[in-house]
């Protein structure tokens, strides 16, 4: 026999789907089935179950073979990592659950830690250009129900954000938006002819790197000024005809990724995308908005915000909390060879950060706790796997427009596996005893 | 320097203002920090002499292989400083008077919000030299930077007064944002020059590789720069960001490229 | 638990009527007690004040709005971070402190409870995490009301059963405390970049005014006999001449009576009434309607207000009146962020420096002293700086200092760059009244806890009360020989007692406390049509489900207390 | 002296990398998914290389094998796509112009035939990178 569990979250991407929808054993032991989620979803789930997981901590020895450990030889190890350690960095946190994060927060504040999410190779310029210039934003059912021009700025969510599109921005019929996608006008900017872009109405496909001049151009074109012929190798009429478009709306919204925020002028193309957002409420209404990539990357920022004051790139190591990325920033922080030790949770610097930065990762004391094998347990000195957030466990995570969703357990971990918060505080309550914290 | 540091060390104490009416051997006891540890300016310099009553009558001269100390003149408000080589980051940032000559380079975030005074670095500067801190709308108001070298991304940002002066060539992004003060460029730029910039002007003598879509040519004008006297091409912008107006009429930022 | 006897202070207690006779107050399992053993601990507060904990009404401290702030502000923590201090976890932010901070700046000025007063519903569980990482003070939080799909909806036909029965849905699955409006309808039209700027303005669409919404929820509040009144931000916030527009909705609790069993007697609480009070035609003959306002307020006695005072600060404004903020920052062009909220309401925030070399900041701050100096009934009328929008609240001492002593207000008068303008725009130079302790009590103590429908509960030493009590380092028997000794002795306690454990000795925090959540669980008669219609909106326009809306769990409320109301017998 | 051409290299998201990295990193589904190259067909013509051929990237910061395929969402001639992950990083640009963010996108890059060199595996390249050492 077997029972269905309904308004499953997904944790997989910051669209945070919760219309999931499992079919696990009576004993709750066993996943079966995934329903309403993507294939990247789905795969998420079911993975879970596969039989090769590992499900013991492992320390690497000096012949380089792993060798079993207790979960309380892990957390002394961690521990002691980190009480040693002058300027240790504790990555990742994007793929746990906030009262997780609210843990790790205090270990970073005991042991006088730098702090960091995946926001620093994802949307971290966003944040940068948020704190100079703002964010006109709003939640996706505002999307849903009233938006007539969509805008996809350098993301391509039929890839990233599978079920964004006939969730919230391209097909639902909302409120104010009957027709569903006959009632929406769609632009996609992108120097590839991506899946999303041949969807669109108008694709501008844009020379890479030069988002920061075609967004400077619309702002121009809206205040009907001088115009070079091409900009960004798009030609100035077409420029024009997107800048009446986008006027022509009642309620419009770009949505941007990846393609800007690590494209040359980083923060400064959201930054000016934001500008354009801006002027666009002169004439009629317009929000913006991240596409962000973990599914809980932005619950990481508002906790690190509510506790430190700042979103990621955290420093402590002088008692306080200091921001400034391209200081406090872990790829600097490593590139610069700052950090001499290196604590992972939640996320897989060792595949997604430049290669130079990895070998420092290597070249340290290091823990990394994640239920899959990865690059980043590869060249950690302590593999810590876990329990599955969000399939194994629960806990709040906040979507890409920043609204709080409760992660639902749907399955027990493997029998003795222990979450992130179980192990977390195991770590915390052993490191107060080294530092003599109250 | 002495017991060179594992990782960087923090010297904001290097300062005339935190060593005004100090003796060589209370100065030998400030603080600086190695990651999260804390530490006496004892174990990493010989300190000889003695410091003047105020921060206007100090000097001081740092010498040997400070590559790995940051906020070296970190809010000086007076008096000189001399760092012999080159140092890292935030090198005489938040400072609001006196004179830093650094020899050497000197890394990212130099004269981060400068509110007065003079920085001289003989080598390169690295990125935001003279900008706001994060989140802030207040960058460098006053005083004046001169780069001998080359200087990184992001100079000037959100500028509102002051003169940088870069006698090399600089990366991407010059005076973003920026609403007042002057940009000097005698080499080469790259691109994303002057955008969203409010009032400001930016003079450069070498090449433009990308122009921003948002600077309307306006003729062109001779003009006398630094004892220069040439014919520059005039441009004014951002076109697309706001402007104030004065006597009725709408101020332009202006950008000069000699030709 | 231990007993605590705090002896030989001057207490000041307007429930008992006490004003700074010698009493000895006692501490006994978390509550006032008429006596206590010898074996209670003594606490000398001879020569000191002594007040029941403070009552904020109406803060910003929790939630998105807060955290964007947060987030998008980091140069408002520059050099103001404070490290790890025994028990005190860090710290950081001027107009927007942490949640940490926020614990612990209350608690050593001697506030013991707080309100967050706007939580947009679908972001409790958010508002809830920042409340159970607040330390030591009790916290409630008011969901909007005022451009909720289902209450437009409603009232647009006068359903006030359907509007009640909405509510107690409402402030149980948000673990809400009351029924807040923030610019009623006007931000609904923002959802359209429009706005209501009077109270007869038609809301788009949606076919209802203004005041038919804050009629409506006023006679849903009273039906259901909820703790606290209406909690209204009225239209047209900030704009000069916007006093006739807070007058016109003031008139509209005309006639009504509070109905509930918490010895509340307002129907209408006017919020921020410093940006209600303003009038001329533009910035340039801006000037202070205080007197007007005050006068009616004064005359209609269901109605309360708090002040919402300029403390002449670099602050955050941040509020649930979306246009407002984009009218904001096109005043001074600082960085804007907002967000709308799908079928509920929006928020927009803008950093604001109140320069007093500003003559609009300067006769705002007149304005924010005029009205508490101008209140006949000191019951009626609480001190806030709406924080952080008109300050932050640990100015609070400031403001205490300008209130209680017309030498301080004169010396900031006469350092006004354009003090002629602030004396002929406003009255402030002409009133001599400085509040007494007794009528400080009044207004930051009693006066909010009885509003908020606690009165049983806190706000005052009766024996049986929660045992929340501050113990000011001022002596009232001596003149004040320079008012700078106000703001000092407030702005840290001698002792702070929160349930009856000491939380601040000496100005420092010495525990934490027994911190609640507090939230309004009212009971009444199966609705199945807005049942019915709740499911609907779910399935059709809202982005996520129903059954994942509710803030419900350990990690959300950690520590509830419910204000039981049965709203069955109607 | 082989043939060689200079593109623009971006890294990215796509399903299949999506699907892979939940599937297991330690597995040739995340190398068939990431370790390879998305080349314009004109750009394939130019180097006279055929579909599905292993090519060596370089760039100023590494030098890594993958496989060149036909762009699946082109044309974009004059850029290569490489899925994001430790083949793409192991040449992109890690300059963050202070801002954290290293620069994935917008690298150049030269790319040769290298018929007979080995792709690795996901984490395998990793370590062999760092030289970690792996019993």
């Amino acid at each position: 026999m077997t029972k269905t569990i309904t308004d499953v979250i997904c944790p997989f991407c910051g669209t945070l789907c919760d219309d999931i929808e499992v079919v696990v054993s009576d004993d709750g032991k066993q996943l079966h089935e995934v329903y309403n989620a993507c294939v990247i979803g789905s795969e998420k789930f079911l993975h879970s179950q596969s039989k090769d997981r590992v499900t013991r901590p492992r320390l690497r020895q000096a012949d380089g073979t792993w060798k079993e450990i207790s979960y309380d030889e892990a957390a002394d190890y961690t521990a002691q990592m980190l009480a040693k350690a002058k300027k240790p960095l504790m990555y990742g946190w994007s793929s746990t659950n906030c009262e997780a994060q609210s843990v790790g927060n205090e270990i970073a504040e005991i042991s006088k830690a730098c702090c960091d999410n995946t926001a620093a190779v994802c949307h971290g310029t966003t944040l940068i250009a948020v704190q100079d210039i703002g964010l006109p934003t709003c939640t996706l059912g505002e999307v849903k129900n009233r938006a007539d021009r969509i805008i996809f700025w350098g993301c391509n969510p039929a890839h990233a954000h599978p079920r964004h599109m006939s969730r919230y921005s391209i097909f639902p019929r909302g409120f104010f938006t009957g027709k569903g996608q006959m009632s929406r006008k769609m632009i996609v900017v992108d120097p590839r002819v991506t899946d999303t872009a041949k969807m669109a109405d108008v694709h501008l496909q844009i020379e890479q790197g030069k988002d920061y001049e075609l967004l400077n151009a619309l702002r121009v074109a809206f205040k009907g000024e001088w115009l070079p012929d091409v900009v960004a190798g798009i030609p100035k009429e077409k420029i024009r005809e997107a800048a009446d478009m986008m006027k022509s709306g009642r309620f419009g919204i770009i949505f941007f990724g990846m393609g800007v925020t690590q494209s040359l002028s980083k923060n400064h193309n959201i930054d000016i995308a934001i500008a354009v957002t801006k002027d666009l409420n002169e004439y009629t209404k317009f929000s913006i908005m991240p596409m962000r990539g973990h599914y809980n990357v932005t619950g990481s920022g508002e906790v690190f915000a509510w506790q430190f004051g700042f979103p990621y790139s955290v420093d402590l190591t002088r008692g306080f909390a200091r921001y400034n990325p391209g200081d406090t920033s872990s790829i600097d922080l490593l590139n610069r060879g700052e950090v001499d030790a290196m604590f992972t949770i939640g996320s897989d610097p060792g595949a997604h950060f430049p290669i130079s930065a990895v070998k420092q990762i290597a070249n340290v004391p290091s823990v990394c706790i994640d239920p899959h094998l990865t690059p980043t347990s590869g060249v950690s000195k302590l593999h810590v796997p876990v329990a599955f957030n969000g399939v194994e466990t629960g806990g709040n995570c906040y979507r890409m427009d920043n609204v709080p969703i409760d992660c639902r357990k749907v399955v027990e971990p493997p029998a003795g596996m222990l979450t992130d918060e179980q192990f977390l505080i195991m770590v915390r309550d052993r490191l107060r005893k080294l530092k003599g914290a109250a | 320097m002495k017991n060179p540091p594992a990782l960087y060390l923090e010297a904001d104490n290097v300062t005339p203002d935190g060593f005004a009416g100090k003796t060589a051997a209370q100065i030998t006891e400030l603080h600086v920090h190695e990651g999260n540890t804390t530490s006496t300016l004892g174990k990493y310099f010989e300190v000889s002499g003695n410091a003047g009553a105020t921060a206007a009558d100090t000097k001081i001269i740092v010498k040997g292989d400070v590559k790995k100390v940051k906020y070296l003149g970190m809010k000086m408000s007076a008096g000189e400083m001399v760092i012999e080589g080159s140092a890292d980051q935030y090198v005489g940032a938040w400072m609001t008077g006196g004179k830093l000559l650094a020899k050497g380079n000197v890394e990212a975030f130099a004269a981060t919000a400068m509110r007065g005074g003079e920085l001289i670095v003989e080598g390169n500067a690295g990125n935001y030299l003279g900008a706001a801190y994060r989140g802030d709308w207040r960058g460098m108001s006053s005083g004046k930077i001169l780069i001998k070298g080359n200087a990184g991304s992001d100079i000037g940002m959100y500028m509102t007064g002051g003169e940088i002066v870069v006698n090399g060539n600089v990366d991407v992004h010059v005076m973003t944002h920026a609403e007042g003060g002057k940009t000097i460029v005698k080499g080469n730029t790259k691109s994303k020059l002057g955008g969203q910039l409010v009032d400001g002007t930016i003079i450069v003598f070498g090449n433009i590789e990308t122009m921003m879509p948002g600077y309307k040519p306006n003729g062109e004008v001779e003009l006398e720069v630094d004892g220069v006297k040439a014919l520059f091409s005039h441009y004014i912008g951002d076109m697309g960001e706001r402007h104030k107006k004065r006597k009725g009429a709408i101020v332009y930022g202006n950008l000069y490229k000699k030709i | 638990m231990s007993e605590y006897i705090i002896k030989n202070g001057s207490v000041f207690d307007p429930v008992q009527g006490i004003k700074g006779d010698k009493k000895d107050i006692a501490i006994k399992d978390g509550k006032i007690a008429d006596k206590v053993s010898s074996a209670a601990k003594v606490i000398d507060a001879k020569g000191m004040t002594v007040m029941a904990g403070a009552v904020e009404i109406h803060a910003h401290i929790a939630g998105p709005k807060v955290n964007l702030g947060r987030i998008y502000r980091p140069e408002d923590k520059l050099f103001s971070c404070t490290p790890t201090r025994g028990m005190e976890r860090m710290g950081g932010g001027a107009s927007i402190p942490t949640t940490f901070k926020t614990g612990y700046e209350y608690a050593k000025m001697g506030y013991t409870t707080a309100m967050e007063a706007a939580m947009p519903p679908m972001f409790a569980k958010h508002v809830h995490e920042e409340i159970r990482d607040t330390p030591i003070i009790d916290e409630g939080a008011f969901p909007v009301f005022g451009n909720n799909w289902f209450v437009l909806e409603y009232l647009k036909n006068h359903e006030i059963e359907n509007t009640a029965a909405y509510i107690a849905w409402l402030l149980r699955v948000t673990k809400g405390y009351a029924v807040k409006v923030v610019n009623p309808g006007g931000t609904e039209a923002w959802a359209w970049g429009l706005n209501c700027l009077s109270v007869n303005d038609p809301v788009p669409y949606f076919d209802i005014t203004p005041a038919e919404i804050v009629k409506g929820l006023i006679e849903a509040n009273e039906y259901l006999g909820l703790p606290h009144s209406v909690h209204i931000h009225p239209n047209n916030l900030g704009n000069p001449g916007c006093y006739e527009t807070t007058l016109d909705t003031l008139k509209l609790a005309e006639g009504m009576k509070a109905k509930n069993k918490f010895g509340r007697e307002s129907v209408l609480h006017l919020t921020h009434t410093q940006f209600h009070s303003y009038g001329g035609t533009n910035w340039a003959d801006f000037e202070s309607k205080a007197k007007e306002v005050t006068d009616y307020v004064n005359k209609n006695k269901n109605i309360t207000i708090d002040t919402g005072n300029v403390t002449l600060d670099e602050t955050t404004t941040m509020t649930a009146d979306g246009p407002f903020e984009h009218h904001l920052t096109g005043l001074n062009n600082l960085k804007w962020a907002n967000v709308d909220v799908e079928l509920e309401t929006a928020a927009g925030v803008v950093p604001y420096i109140y320069s007093p070399n500003i003559s609009v900041c300067a006769i705002q701050w007149a304005i924010g002293l005029e009205i508490p100096l101008m209140i006949k009934d000191p019951m009626r009328c609480y001190i806030t700086t709406d924080h952080p929008n008109a300050g932050p609240f640990t100015r609070y001492p400031r403001v205490i200092k300008w209130l209680m002593s017309k030498k301080a207000r004169d010396t900031q008068i006469n350092a006004f760059k354009h003090k002629d303008k602030v004396l002929s725009q406003t009255s402030i130079g002409s009133i001599d009244k400085e509040l007494s302790l007794y009528e400080l009590a009044q207004m930051t103590r009693a006066g909010p806890a009885k509003c908020l429908g606690l009165a049983n509960m806190c706000g005052g030493l009766k024996p049986g009360m929660d045992a929340d009590v501050a113990v000011y380092n001022f002596n009232p028997d001596k003149p004040v020989a320079n008012p700078e000794d106000i703001e000092t002795a407030f702005s840290r306690c001698a002792h702070v007692f929160k349930s009856g454990v000491e939380v601040v000795k000496h100005g420092e925090i010495v525990g934490t406390g027994n911190k609640r959540t507090l939230w309004v669980n009212v009971k009444v008669n199966d609705n199945p049509q807005v049942m019915r219609d709740i499911n609907e909106k779910f399935i059709k326009y809202y982005s996520m489900t129903q059954a994942n809306y509710e803030a419900l769990g350990h990690h959300f409320v950690p520590n509830p207390y419910a204000l039981e109301v049965d709203a069955t017998h109607v | 002296m082989t043939k060689n051409i200079t593109l623009n290299l971006i890294s990215g998201r796509t399903i299949q990398q999506g699907v892979a990295i939940e599937g297991g990193k330690e597995k040739p589904s995340y190398r068939t998914a990431c370790g390879i190259i998305e080349m314009d067909n004109s750009d394939l013509k130019a180097l006279g290389a055929w579909k599905s051929t292993n090519v060596r990237v370089t760039s100023d910061h590494g030098s890594v094998i993958v496989k060149a395929i036909e762009a699946t969402q082109g044309p974009h001639p004059g850029v290569g796509f490489i899925p994001m992950g430790p083949w793409a990083n192991a040449i992109i640009d890690p300059n963050t112009y202070s801002t954290g963010m290293p620069t994935f996108k917008g690298t150049p890059v030269k790319i040769e035939v290298a018929i007979n060199e080995p792709i690795l595996l996901g984490i395998e390249l990793v370590q062999k990178q760092c030289g970690v050492k792996v019993g």
